[in-house]
Order: structure tokens, then C-alpha cells, then sequence
């Protein structure tokens, strides 16, 4: 299996408390997308949207160019998901989170791009959670003519594929982790493959993975490492 | 394609409530302070009164997006273009749209659904200023006279506010369509072929001149001048005066927000200080666009951030408005202001140097409450003695100070307690 | 003790440690505070990102720069009135929920003789009761001794600005060396409510202005930085 | 059953101690599926599925238009879901809930992903004229696992859909329709769904009616086709499983598939 | 038509397959006085109705006259949404929606004229026969959704929402039961017309004849009351009579076997 080992996520770059209103806030970059996360919470809620027993969570995914539509609100409900399975709701009963994803540069992979810049600001506002999700997209190629001796249907697997890259593949499927087990908390998988390639590419970013969570604690540490001790 | 303006108002009108957080309280206390700072000169930014916030310009990697940074405000503008029909009442030109984007994450109080009083009116100023001074060759848009032109969108998000949102859209806005590049076309018989990216150069858009908008606040019935105004300065302000000027001196559009009485001097006042700034706006953005084409060349995709405070911008002004002499009561507000230099961090030495000699080491008074030097008449003597402020009163400093709150608990006998900051509750 | 070793880690949310580990052989009472949690294997989970703390002889609890406030019994807070509802005023202390206030909860005041307060007044109080169910309340008085104790409406030329928690807990620790070393140098009265707000109070605007900044500055700083940057204002 | 509503979570869970569901379903066990094809007849193509009580129909229009300019040569397919008020008391009146918007992202993401239909086929003549399939699925009863029977639904009713012919006057360039000649479109693959969900962390249930939907966290979606492989998979939320549970999931979801697979061969026959 | 952004954004225009294709015949009956579909014109369509066919609702139908097919559900009684419709007597809402597919051309999601009009006169003829007045304060939920329109949508949505009413144990005067027919000069009256017949254009009769329209009635069978009459087209008042006539005879008519449904119903509950 074809793995540039070298670089496979890009350049990494987080920014926190990038903005004064909000209690958390992430600009997290992934090799050419970038998304700007603002968090509230937990925050008052009103009464008609109110749960006694848990907080509510809600998620607003704004594209860069036009109004949000359809496909903005397919990946709301699933980030929204993702935050109401590691946010350690029963904690805060009766308020609300409020994620605002802002979509700043799309160069391929935003969905697990938009998902690890959540779980950075809601870092960043700390606010309790079971576990920090990470996410990892990656592609599924056909193989190029020159490799086609080998075998006729083997495929070629890309991390963190580009805009290209998704462009010319045959499936993408993103996969969230929780940063400790390692365990699959979503996932988000479209185009034909066999179970075994399905296999293939959740090894693939369950590694990918712990680079980032890598990457995360490095950005934490740097954060805190001037607290006095 | 639906008209987009069409499809936004139907957005609009089906879109649920959403959550927004309450927005935090403000004080009298906070507004008594900066009303009383403003009047001797001094902002909480410790800025001068004619002095701008630190701008940033930074480009992402398509053309046409540039984000805006004026201290904390924040304003991301991207522009895009597509295939339309021209207007019938003007059939050969193309058409321009400005949409403004306010969501929760600039402000608590914003609505995504619905732009509000704050947003419409940003939208207006930048329709006023951009497409009615004519900055941009709509001319040049039109492909085919009453068949094809380009319509331009400009999509304006508010990404953080911290007051002077209009001066920082403006200049997105207008970085935004400098930098903005659209495909070539070509006209064959019937058809319109649109190239690519590669396979043609993409052409920028006609800016005739870039009008930028400054906004000037004023405060204590109209005495006190601020350019550039925080989000508390706003709340606190009697009103401003923005105005949409270029380079050349040209003021394209001119506003008044608030109650305010001031004179003619006063606006004509505003007006030199305006065209003395936008000129050094302007050229920041075009050095910022042209550090951005550089890189670009060069095969840097990465965004560059362009930072630039203009720390000249005080001299300049100082020297332009002394050309421009005038005695109106106004200069001598606005030049005083400047002149008050003293507002720096000498202040504290000044302080420093007022207070006696023996030095006063912290006093932790319980667990919450500290104080330090001697205040006012004796504030924590403990004695019962009357503070001026009335806020220590016969405060102890008996408790012994403990590092965290956290810590007390000692009565539990489970052997693991949690005591998360929502359950902690002995 | 072996908790020391933990004291200083850099934890993520997910982080697992166990009670029975090598490094925690701790007596068999633990006391967990903010930002860490247990599961059913008495494992202890972190759910807040931060720097591990340990104090002798049994509490951990997370470091984090948050900044929302959740509320807390027994601790001090400013907050900004908001309304009044009957013989309650409602109170903004940065919290999901806006404490209430009852106006007899002021030293001094009875039925007769209501306390002079009106929307946008700054208050000082003491949190008595805090849970995640209901909204805090606030009191003005010291429940030990009855008296105000310092608390009450807070008024005068001072301002009112907010901080993180982190930085508003770090300041009113005794190790922190900011506001020992500010006072020897200049006068001033601050007030530091563990909701991140504080009010402080000068000689004058520019001083106030002055102090805030250097408050401000230190939120990532450490005690030999914080040194750095007053020696360099004031030499 | 009182206690159901009064305790679902605790009930339930003495139920799940027998391995059994309250409806006597095994945890695995899909509930009865019906499948009947074009019996709207003012639809160019139309299915009803029954999954339990819960009932889709899906109709879809064939309509003349120009294509878009990007893609000249390509017809056009339009899903839209429905949940209407009438289905359940949990919708209100008005344009599509957020649930129903999410299925309709999800049947366009599996059309465009699996190619049922390829719209080049749906192309009358290049640039000018191509056809667009509006396929408008509504709720009709709403008792869980709307996804499942709204993708039955879409591939029953496009596999049953027949177009008129048309074709196009050389000298006036204008289109005709003989409506009396009417032909079905090649449609490739079955795509076939299977919903999970997890409930208390532990149990996996598949197929899961309104009831358990409302007691249960993260739904996992399968979606497999005739070769078994794998097209779409969508898990939203829940706890952190491990991955063997979800290759349980894969093995029943294809088991399945096969067996739903019989029912849109039945009814194309 | 527009689109809104809470669905997928479909193209600006698009038209049906039948406008490229040629018209229609002209005429409603053929030579051997038999109408299209071979039915005499005094022949009614058969009707099949069912109850409870919506398990979520608390009441619900599904009603099939000749292709006609109307699935109607009830919700309530609830309390009001809003405090400025707070009324002692209960409230009615209906909803009347064509299925995008239900007609020859394609409908809208957004609701138009035609299906207000329906929706108010659905509402009219159903506020008649409930009992409002016992329940205060709340309102009553109605649905309807015409899955395929074959002609008298509205005559088989009256039908299915009142037994729908029943089912759902709403107090109701009496059933409401209703029929259609269309008037084809003066001496045509097409009992339950179909679609073609129901949208016939109307100046394609015999010139001298200007008697012409659709006539639906809603009928409250034992009571013997008429609580809805919708008629289009324009006739002579002695023609509408006689119309009326027909369509009440036609109601009464269906009196059986919306007894029948509910009793069977009512049967399986009692076993």
C-alpha cells in the first residue's frame, strides 16, 4: 500500500483564542483548509430548547461562499453528533454549547478538518469532555496505468486528500477517533470499496490519527508550559 | 442558478432560532470609567485619541479572499463571480452584490438568520461606498449587451467584533476586489466559452479608486475625538461620524450615527483627519496585495500575513493637520489629544513616585480578596474605618490564604470525590 | 510524595490514569477537582486540557484557561445587576444562569430600609448556593460572621474588566508575584472575583489603564517573565 | 408495555437481559419490509415501502430542462425528503425538518457516489435539452428508521421509472414527446441500506423503530451493494465503539443487503 | 419556482414531457355516451377506505377513489401553539397538500393557490360537523396529502379527514361525506370525474351551452346537511341545483360504507 509515511497529514498549524467574544476559539489548519471555530458554552439557553437532564448542543456550519443550505446542515448534524458524544453534558444541565464552524479556505478534507478544529476550541473553552475527537479523511485512488501490472483493482490510498485528490478518487471516507482508545466515535464513508479496503483505510487514519492527537497535546503544552508552577 | 438574493430571504425566513448566548452585562462602573478616561485622553488600549488599532491583512490561497484584522475586530471578504443576465434597466453592465455575513461566533448577540440593524446597516455603507462612488467598472463585466455579464459577489463574514466593524469591513471588502481575479471569456459566434484558470490568465476587476471608510467617535457632548472606536468605546460614545474617503480626497459617502450637535469645523475636521488615514490605508493594501503577488509568484501558497501598524501614522497626521492650520476650536481638541503624549507608561512611574516610601506587600484579606498599598484613607485598616470607596469595610485579614478553592472538602469521607467545577457542592 | 510526579503533567481531555498506577501510590483517599472525573473502573479520566496539580496530601484537579465561569458554592464573585424581579435582583456573573441576588442579602437592610441598588451596579458577593440544577444565588453577607465583610455594591472611579479564570486564580495565589511586586510601586485597590472579573481602583484613569494592561499581559506568563516585564516599566 | 413509556430506558433494558426487543424482534432482526412499485400512475416512476409501520412513498417526475452549464452533457437527479407533519407528531408543518434534510443529503451523497443512474443517460441532446428526475420521497408514517425505507424507496421507484421518447425537430430545433413510447432507464447496482443503533453503549440493534430511536445513541448506516462491497457508511455520534462491533455491523448490513436485494429483483420482474 | 435552501437546489425551469407532445381530444364523451374511462356518466367511481392506516397519528385514513388516492392524519386535541389563539372554543387546522407527483404536471413544495383554496373549503366543511366547542383552549390537527390526484381530490379529502376525525374519537355532529360531479352542458352530469374530466377546459362545449363546471358538495348524511359547496364554473342556478342534487344523493350514498369502515374498526378493537 502506497503511504507517503514522510508527510501524509501536511503542514498542521493551530491557532487558540483567536477570538475576543467567544469562550474557545480555534483556527486549525491542515495543509491548505483552514476553519475558524468559535465555541460558547455552557451558555444560557432558552427555555423552549432547555433539556433538565443534560446540556443542549448546537452547530452551525458556515460555507465561505453563499448561504448554507442542504449539504451545511448534513455536516452541522454530524459535527453536532460528534460534540454531543464527547461533551460530558450531564454536567451542565438545562444550558446550551454553541459551535459556530467557519469555513475559512476549503483545499480538500474539510469535513475532518472542520471536526479537528472543533475539538480544539472546545479545548480551548474547556469545557468537560469523555474524550477529544480527532479526524482523519482519507481517499481512495484508483491506481495510475503504469502501476496497473501489478494488480488490475488494487488501489491507491491518500491521506488527507486535497481537493484534487478527491476530485479523482473513487471513495473518501473520514473516520473519528476518540483520542485515547482510539476508538471509532463517527465516521462518514461514500463510494464503492470492499470491507477490506474499508479495513485498510481505517488503519491508515487510526495512524494518521495519533499523529494529530501528537500534534494536539503539542499545542496544549504549549499553551500551558509558562503556568507557574 | 436562483437569484441569491431571493434564496437569502427565504433562508431567512425558514430558518429556526438559534441558540445565542446572552451578552455579557455592562456596567456603570465600566461606563463612568471610560467616559472619565476618554475626557483626560487616555484609552483603555492605552492608544491616542487619533490613534488606529494594529491592522492586519492577511490572503488565502483563492483569489479574491482576504481576511482583516483591526485589533480584535476581525472581517473576512470574499468575492466571486458568476454567469448572469444583465439587468434590463441597464443592459450593459454587469452587477455587483454585497452580502454581509453575521453569525454568533463574532458576537453573542448576533443572529446568523438575520443580518439585524448592525448587519443592514454595514450592507448599505458598503453599497453606498463601493457600488454608488462606482469604485468598481461594472462596464467591464458585461459580456454581451442584455444577454451574459458577470455578477460579483461579495460576501462580507464578521468573524470577531470589537467595535469599528464598518472601517474593518471596507477595507476587506475593498482588498477583497483588488485582489479578486475572474475568468477570461470568449466570444465565438453564439457560444461563451469560459476559460479556465490554466488555460487563461484570469483578469482582475476595473477598481477605479478605493474608498475607505474611517469612523470618528465622539464623546462628553461631542468635546472628546477618537478615531477608530473599541466595542466599549461604542457603547459609551455620544456618536461618530464615518466617512467613505479615497486617496485622492474624494469623500464618497458621509454618516452620522448618534445624537451629536457639532459644528461645521468639527465635520471638516473629521473630514482631513479621514482623507489623512485613508491615504495611508490605501497604501498599505496595495503593498499588502503586492507582498501577496510576490509570494504568490514565487510559489508560496501559504497565506501570508501582512502586519502593519502604521506607527508613523501619529507623525503624519500630526504634520498634515499643522499644515493645514486652522484655528477652530476643533484642531485645538484634536491637536491637544495628540499632544497628549504624557499617556504612556510613564504613567505608572508617575504613580510610582507619588507614594510613600516603605513598601506595601500584598494583603490577602480571605481566600478572594487581596489588596495592595495604601489606597485610599486607610481602607483595610480592619478598624471599622469608613473607606471613601465603601468597599473594604471591616474586612479580616485573619483567614489564612489558601492556594484553591478546590481544596476545601476536607469532610468527605468517599475515598475518590469528584468535584468537577458544575457538582462541586459541599 | 509520589503524587508530585503527576504534578506539572500536560493533560488532554481522554487522558486515563489509574488510582493503583506505579507513580499514584497515594493513600486511598483521592479528591478530585475541576477537570477531572471517574469511571466505573476507578480510573480517573481528564476531561479538561491543562496542567495536572497536586497538592498534598490527596487533591488533584486541572489548570485550564477557561472562560466561562460555572459557579461554585462559597466563592467570591463580581457580578453586574440586570434586573430586579420582586425583592430579587438578577445578576450577570459571566455563569449560563444569572445569580440571584434577594435584597435582604445586603448588610444592613431590612424590610424598611431596601438597599439603593439599580440596574448596572457592580456587586461583590459570595456564592450560597451553586448547583448544576438550580440558579446561583448570591449573598452579600458573610455567613460566619454576619457582617458585610467587604462585600456589597462596589462604586467609585474605579473600572471593571475581565480576565480568565485561570489568570484570576493565578493572582490571587501566593505564589504569583504580580500584585505583591505592582503594590510596592504604586497604590491601588484591586478586587479579584474567581469569575474573572475584576475591579480596580487608582489614583488616576492612566494608572487604571496602566495596571489593566500588565494584568492582562501576564495571562501566559511566568513569575521571572512577570518580573521581567515590571522591571522593565518601572526601570 | 405501560412501563415502556413510563420507564423505556429501564424496561428496555430487562427486555435486552432476554435478548429480545419488545416487538419480539431478535437485536439483529430487520422488521418486515413490503415493497410495491408504480402504483402512482401520474408519476413516471413510484415505490411504497412499508419497514414495519414505518411507510415512505417516493415519486419521481421526469421534466425537460437545459442543463447547467458545467455539465452539458448530463442530466439531473434530484432527491428530496419530506417529513411531513401528517407522519408523526414530532414534525411540525412547514419546509423540511432537519432530519429530513440530512436523509435528502444522504440519498444525494449515495447517488452521486454509487451511480445508480448515470446522467449522462438522461442527456436528450447536448447543451440543449436533458432530462431531471425530481424524486420527492414523503413520510407517510413515521415509527423510526426513515433511512432505510427512503432508500428503498429512491432505487425501487428510479429502477421503475419510464420516460417518454423525445426527440427533436431538426429544422426548429423545438423537442416532441410520444408519450404512447415509453422506456426505463438502465439503472446499475442496488444499493441497499441497514440502520444500527447502539443503545446504553453496549447492545447493537438493528433497524430500530421511533421508540428506540428516541432511547438510543449514534446511528450507524450501512449502505451495501450487489457485490457485496461497501458504498456509503455513516455513523453519527454515540460512544466510542470498537471497530469489531462495527464489523458486526458490515456482516449483518451485507446479509441483509442480499436479502432486500430479492425484493427489488421481485418487483422488477 | 424557488427552492429554499433547506433542500437540494433543483434547475430554474423545467417542463413536463406533455407540453412537447400532441393535444388532447376534445371531447368528454364518445360517440357511444360513454365517458374516457368507460364509465357511464351516471356510474360512480368505486371507493375504498380505510382507518388507522398512520400508526403514529392519533387518527388517521387512507381513502382511493377510482385512482384518486388521499391520505389524511389527525393530531389533538393539543394545546395551542401560540397564547394569542387562546379561545374558548377549539381550533381547527387543516393542511391540504398536493404530493409534488400526485398531478399530470409537476407541484411545488410551497403551497399554491389552489391548494388554499381547497385547504380553506376542507377546513369549512370539517368546523361544521366537529364539536369545537368541546374543546376549549386546544386545537385539532389535520392533515392531508393527496398522493395521486385522479380527479375529486378535494370530494375524497373531505371524506378521508373527517373519518379520520372519527378515528381519532374527535365528537363530531355527524360524519362528513362528499362528492363531486361535473357538469357538462345541461344535461351531462359526470358523477366523480376524473382528472381529465375535473380540468376539461371549460369553453370546449357545445357553443349554445354555456352550462359548464365542477360541483363539489360536502354532505352531512344523517343530519342531512350540506356544510360545503364548492362550484366552479358557470351554469344556470336551476343546472347547479340540479348538480347539488346529485352530489347529495352521491354523498348519501357513501354513508354505508363510512359506517362500515368505522364499525369494522371498531370490531378488531373489541376481539
Amino acid at each position: 500500500m502506497d503511504l507517503n509515511s514522510s508527510l501524509p497529514l501536511g503542514n498542521l498549524q493551530c491557532e487558540q483564542k483567536v477570538l475576543k467574544n467567544t469562550d474557545g476559539s480555534a483556527m486549525y489548519t491542515a495543509g491548505e483548509t483552514n476553519v475558524l471555530v468559535g465555541v460558547y458554552g455552557p451558555a444560557d439557553c432558552k427555555e423552549s430548547k432547555q433539556d433538565v437532564k443534560q446540556a443542549v448542543v448546537e452547530v452551525n456550519f458556515r460555507p465561505k461562499i453563499g448561504i448554507p443550505g442542504v449539504a451545511e446542515k448534513y455536516m452541522e448534524k454530524f459535527v453536532c453528533k460528534i460534540c454531543e458524544s464527547v461533551i460530558l453534558r450531564s454536567f451542565h444541565p438545562r444550558t446550551a454549547f454553541s459551535v459556530i464552524v467557519q469555513v475559512m479556505q476549503d483545499q480538500g478534507s474539510l469535513l475532518s478538518c472542520a471536526i479537528n478544529a472543533v475539538s480544539m476550541a472546545l479545548q480551548d473553552a474547556g469545557i468537560s469532555m469523555r474524550c477529544m475527537p480527532v479526524a482523519v479523511t482519507v481517499a481512495l485512488q484508483k491506481k495510475e496505468k503504469e502501476d496497473n501490472e501489478m494488480k488490475d483493482d488494487s488501489k491507491k490510498f491518500v491521506i488527507s486528500p486535497s481537493t484534487k485528490d478527491e476530485e479523482e478518487s473513487v471513495a473518501i471516507a473520514t473516520f473519528v477517533f476518540d483520542s485515547a482508545q482510539y476508538d471509532s466515535i463517527s465516521a462518514y464513508a461514500c463510494g464503492p470499496m470492499t470491507s477490506d479496503e474499508y479495513r485498510e483505510c481505517l488503519r491508515l487514519a487510526k495512524e494518521a490519527s495519533k499523529h494529530i492527537v501528537r500534534f494536539f497535546r503539542d499545542s496544549v503544552s504549549r499553551k500551558v508550559s509558562t503556568d507557574i508552577r | 442558478m436562483m437569484p441569491i438574493n431571493l434564496l437569502l430571504k427565504l433562508y431567512k425566513l425558514f430558518h429556526g432560532i438559534t441558540i445565542m448566548p446572552r451578552t455579557p452585562a455592562f456596567s456603570k462602573l465600566e461606563h463612568e470609567f471610560l467616559l472619565k478616561a476618554i475626557s483626560t485622553g487616555v484609552r483603555l488600549d492605552q492608544r491616542d485619541m487619533l490613534e488606529y488599532r494594529k491592522i492586519g491583512i492577511s490572503f488565502g490561497i483563492d483569489y479574491g479572499c482576504c481576511t482583516v484584522e483591526i485589533g480584535e475586530t476581525k472581517v473576512m471578504a470574499q468575492v466571486a463571480a458568476e454567469m448572469d443576465r444583465p439587468r434590463e434597466s441597464r443592459p450593459s453592465e454587469g452587477r455587483l452584490n454585497v452580502h454581509v455575513e453575521m453569525s454568533t461566533i463574532a458576537f453573542p448577540s448576533f443572529d446568523p438568520t438575520k443580518p439585524g440593524e448592525l448587519g443592514v446597516g454595514i450592507q448599505r455603507m458598503l453599497e453606498r461606498s463601493i457600488i454608488l462612488s462606482r469604485a468598481v467598472d461594472l462596464e467591464a463585466l458585461c459580456v454581451r449587451v442584455g444577454e451574459k455579464s458577470w455578477t460579483i459577489h461579495l460576501h462580507v463574514h464578521v468573524l470577531s467584533h470589537d467595535g469599528n466593524l464598518i472601517d474593518c469591513a471596507s477595507i476587506a471588502a475593498i482588498t477583497a476586489l483588488k485582489h479578486f481575479r475572474y475568468p477570461d471569456v470568449s466570444v465565438i459566434g453564439q457560444d461563451i466559452v469560459i476559460h479556465t484558470m490554466e488555460e487563461k490568465h484570469p483578469i482582475p476587476l476595473t477598481v477605479h479608486h478605493m474608498p475607505l471608510y474611517v469612523s470618528l467617535a465622539f464623546f462628553k457632548g461631542c468635546e472628546r475625538l477618537a478615531i477608530d472606536p473599541t466595542y466599549l468605546e461604542e457603547k459609551v460614545m455620544d456618536g461618530k461620524i464615518i466617512l467613505s474617503i479615497n486617496k485622492h480626497k474624494e469623500l464618497c459617502s458621509l454618516q452620522m450615527n448618534g445624537q451629536m450637535n457639532i459644528t461645521k469645523e468639527q465635520i471638516l475636521r473629521c473630514t482631513e483627519i479621514a482623507a489623512v488615514r485613508a491615504k495611508t490605508l490605501t497604501e498599505l493594501i496595495l503593498n499588502a496585495i503586492k507582498t501577496d503577488t510576490d509570494d504568490k509568484k514565487l510559489g508560496k501558497t501559504k497565506s501570508q500575513t501582512v502586519l502593519e501598524k502604521s506607527k508613523d501614522n501619529k507623525e503624519i497626521l500630526k504634520s498634515e493637520l499643522t499644515v493645514n492650520s486652522q484655528t477652530s476650536e476643533e484642531i485645538q481638541i484634536a491637536n491637544m489629544s495628540i499632544n497628549e503624549d504624557a499617556v504612556t507608561d510613564d504613567a505608572i512611574k508617575n504613580g510610582h513616585n507619588n507614594k510613600t516610601e516603605k513598601p506595601y506587600w500584598l494583603t490577602q484579606h480571605d481566600r478572594q480578596t487581596c489588596s495592595i498599598g495604601d489606597g485610599k484613607v486607610n481602607a483595610w485598616s480592619g478598624d471599622g474605618a469608613e473607606s471613601s470607596l465603601g468597599i473594604f469595610k471591616a474586612l479580616r485579614a485573619d483567614t489564612q490564604p489558601e492556594e484553591k478553592s478546590e481544596d476545601e472538602n476536607e469532610d468527605s469521607e468517599e475515598e475518590v470525590v469528584i468535584l468537577d467545577d458544575s457538582a462541586l457542592e459541599t | 510524595m509520589t503524587g508530585n510526579l503527576l504534578d506539572g503533567k500536560i493533560v488532554v481531555p481522554g487522558d486515563v490514569f489509574s488510582a493503583a498506577d506505579e507513580n499514584f501510590k497515594l493513600v486511598n483517599k483521592i479528591k478530585l477537582g475541576p477537570g477531572l472525573t471517574t469511571n466505573q473502573a476507578q480510573k480517573i479520566i481528564v476531561c479538561k486540557s491543562g496542567t495536572l496539580r497536586y497538592k498534598s496530601p490527596d487533591t488533584l484537579w486541572v489548570d485550564c484557561h477557561q472562560q466561562r465561569y460555572i459557579p461554585s458554592k462559597g466563592e467570591n464573585v463580581i457580578g453586574v445587576i440586570t434586573s430586579r424581579q420582586g425583592d430579587f435582583y438578577k445578576v450577570d456573573i459571566g455563569a449560563s444562569d444569572q445569580a440571584v441576588l434577594n435584597c435582604m442579602s445586603f448588610e444592613g437592610a431590612s424590610k424598611r430600609n431596601r438597599p439603593n441598588v439599580s440596574n448596572g451596579d457592580v456587586v461583590f458577593g459570595q456564592l450560597i448556593v451553586a448547583n448544576k440544577d438550580v440558579e446561583p444565588e448570591l449573598s452579600c453577607i458573610d455567613p460566619s460572621s454576619g457582617k458585610a465583610n467587604g462585600m456589597g455594591i462596589l462604586s467609585g472611579d474605579g473600572i471593571l474588566f475581565t480576565i480568565s479564570l485561570n489568570l484570576g486564580r493565578k493572582l490571587l495565589s501566593p505564589d504569583c508575584v504580580l500584585l505583591p511586586e505592582l503594590g510596592s510601586h504604586v497604590s491601588f485597590e484591586i478586587i479579584i472575583g474567581l469569575n474573572g472579573k475584576v475591579a480596580l481602583f487608582c489614583k488616576s484613569a492612566q494608572q487604571s489603564v496602566c495596571i489593566m494592561n500588565l494584568i492582562k499581559a501576564t495571562e501566559y506568563m511566568s513569575n521571572t517573565d512577570i518580573m521581567k516585564a515590571l522591571n522593565k516599566q518601572f526601570f | 408495555m405501560e412501563l415502556l413509556n413510563l420507564q423505556p430506558v429501564e424496561s428496555y433494558k430487562t427486555f435486552l437481559k432476554e435478548n429480545i426487543r419488545p416487538d419480539g424482534r431478535e437485536l439483529m432482526e430487520t422488521r418486515q419490509t413490503v415493497l410495491n412499485v408504480g402504483s402512482i400512475s401520474t408519476a413516471d416512476g413510484s415505490a411504497l415501502v412499508k419497514l414495519g409501520e414505518t411507510m415512505v412513498i417516493c415519486g419521481v417526475k421526469a421534466e425537460l430542462t437545459i442543463p447547467s452549464a458545467e455539465d452539458p452533457g448530463k442530466g439531473i437527479v434530484v432527491p428530496n425528503m419530506e417529513m411531513s407533519a401528517l407522519c408523526s407528531s414530532h414534525f411540525k408543518p412547514g419546509p423540511p425538518s432537519e432530519q429530513a434534510q440530512v436523509i435528502t443529503k444522504f440519498l444525494d451523497n449515495l447517488l452521486k457516489s454509487c451511480t445508480v443512474i448515470d446522467t449522462a443517460d438522461l442527456c436528450v441532446m447536448k447543451d440543449k435539452l436533458v432530462w431531471v428526475l425530481y424524486c420527492d420521497l414523503i413520510c407517510l408514517n413515521y415509527d423510526g428508521n426513515a433511512l432505510d425505507a427512503s432508500v428503498l424507496a429512491l432505487i425501487a421507484a428510479l429502477q421503475n421509472v419510464k420516460i417518454p421518447e423525445v426527440t427533436v425537430d431538426d429544422e426548429s430545433g423545438l423537442p416532441h414527446t410520444n408519450m404512447e413510447v415509453k422506456k426505463a432507464f438502465a439503472t446499475r447496482g442496488m444499493p441497499c441500506a441497514t440502520t444500527f443503533t447502539v443503545f446504553d453503549g453496549s447492545h447493537i440493534i438493528a433497524d430500530p423503530t421511533l421508540k428506540e430511536e428516541d432511547i438510543t445513541e449514534g446511528n450507524i448506516t450501512v449502505v451495501t451493494d450487489e457485490h457485496d462491497n461497501l458504498i456509503y457508511v455513516q455513523r453519527q455520534g454515540g460512544l466510542a465503539m470498537p471497530e469489531a462491533e462495527m464489523q458486526k455491523c458490515v456482516k449483518r448490513a451485507v446479509e441483509h443487503g442480499s436479502e432486500m436485494r430479492k425484493l427489488y429483483l421481485a418487483v422488477a420482474s | 419556482m424557488p427552492t429554499d435552501s433547506r433542500r437540494l437546489p433543483v434547475p430554474e425551469v423545467s417542463h413536463s414531457p406533455e407540453l412537447f407532445c400532441s393535444s388532447d381530444p376534445t371531447s368528454l364523451i364518445n360517440d357511444d355516451s360513454l365517458r374516457k374511462d368507460g364509465r357511464n356518466p351516471e356510474e360512480i367511481a368505486g371507493i375504498f377506505m380505510q382507518c388507522g392506516t398512520v400508526s403514529q397519528a392519533k387518527g388517521s385514513s387512507f381513502c382511493e377513489l377510482h385512482k384518486t388516492k388521499v391520505i389524511c392524519s389527525v393530531y389533538g386535541p393539543k394545546d395551542v401553539e401560540q397564547k394569542e389563539d387562546f379561545q374558548m372554543i377549539g381550533k381547527l387546522k387543516c393542511d391540504f397538500k398536493f404530493a409534488p407527483f400526485s398531478c399530470h404536471k409537476r407541484r411545488g413544495h410551497i403551497a399554491d393557490l389552489e391548494e388554499s383554496e381547497l385547504c380553506e373549503v376542507l377546513t369549512q366543511a370539517l368546523s361544521s360537523s366537529v364539536c369545537l366547542h368541546r374543546y376549549p383552549k386546544s386545537q385539532i390537527e389535520v392533515y392531508v396529502i393527496v398522493l395521486e390526484n385522479n380527479g375529486s381530490a378535494l370530494a375524497a379529502a373531505i371524506t378521508a379527514a373527517s373519518l379520520a376525525l372519527a378515528d381519532a374519537c374527535i365528537e363530531q355532529y355527524d360524519i362528513v361525506a362528499a362528492a363531486s360531479v361535473r357538469v357538462f352542458g345541461k344535461e351531462n352530469f359526470l358523477r366523480d370525474p376524473t382528472f381529465h374530466e375535473e380540468y376539461f377546459p371549460h369553453q370546449l362545449s357545445k357553443k349554445n351551452d354555456f352550462n359548464n363546471g365542477v360541483v363539489t358538495v360536502a354532505l352531512m348524511p344523517t343530519l342531512n346537511q350540506v356544510c360545503g359547496v364548492l362550484s366552479e364554473g358557470c351554469m344556470e342556478s336551476s343546472v347547479l341545483q340540479e348538480a347539488i342534487q346529485t352530489c347529495t344523493e352521491e354523498a348519501q350514498n357513501l354513508y354505508a360504507p363510512l359506517r362500515k369502515c368505522l364499525t369494522s374498526n371498531l370490531g378488531d378493537i373489541n376481539v
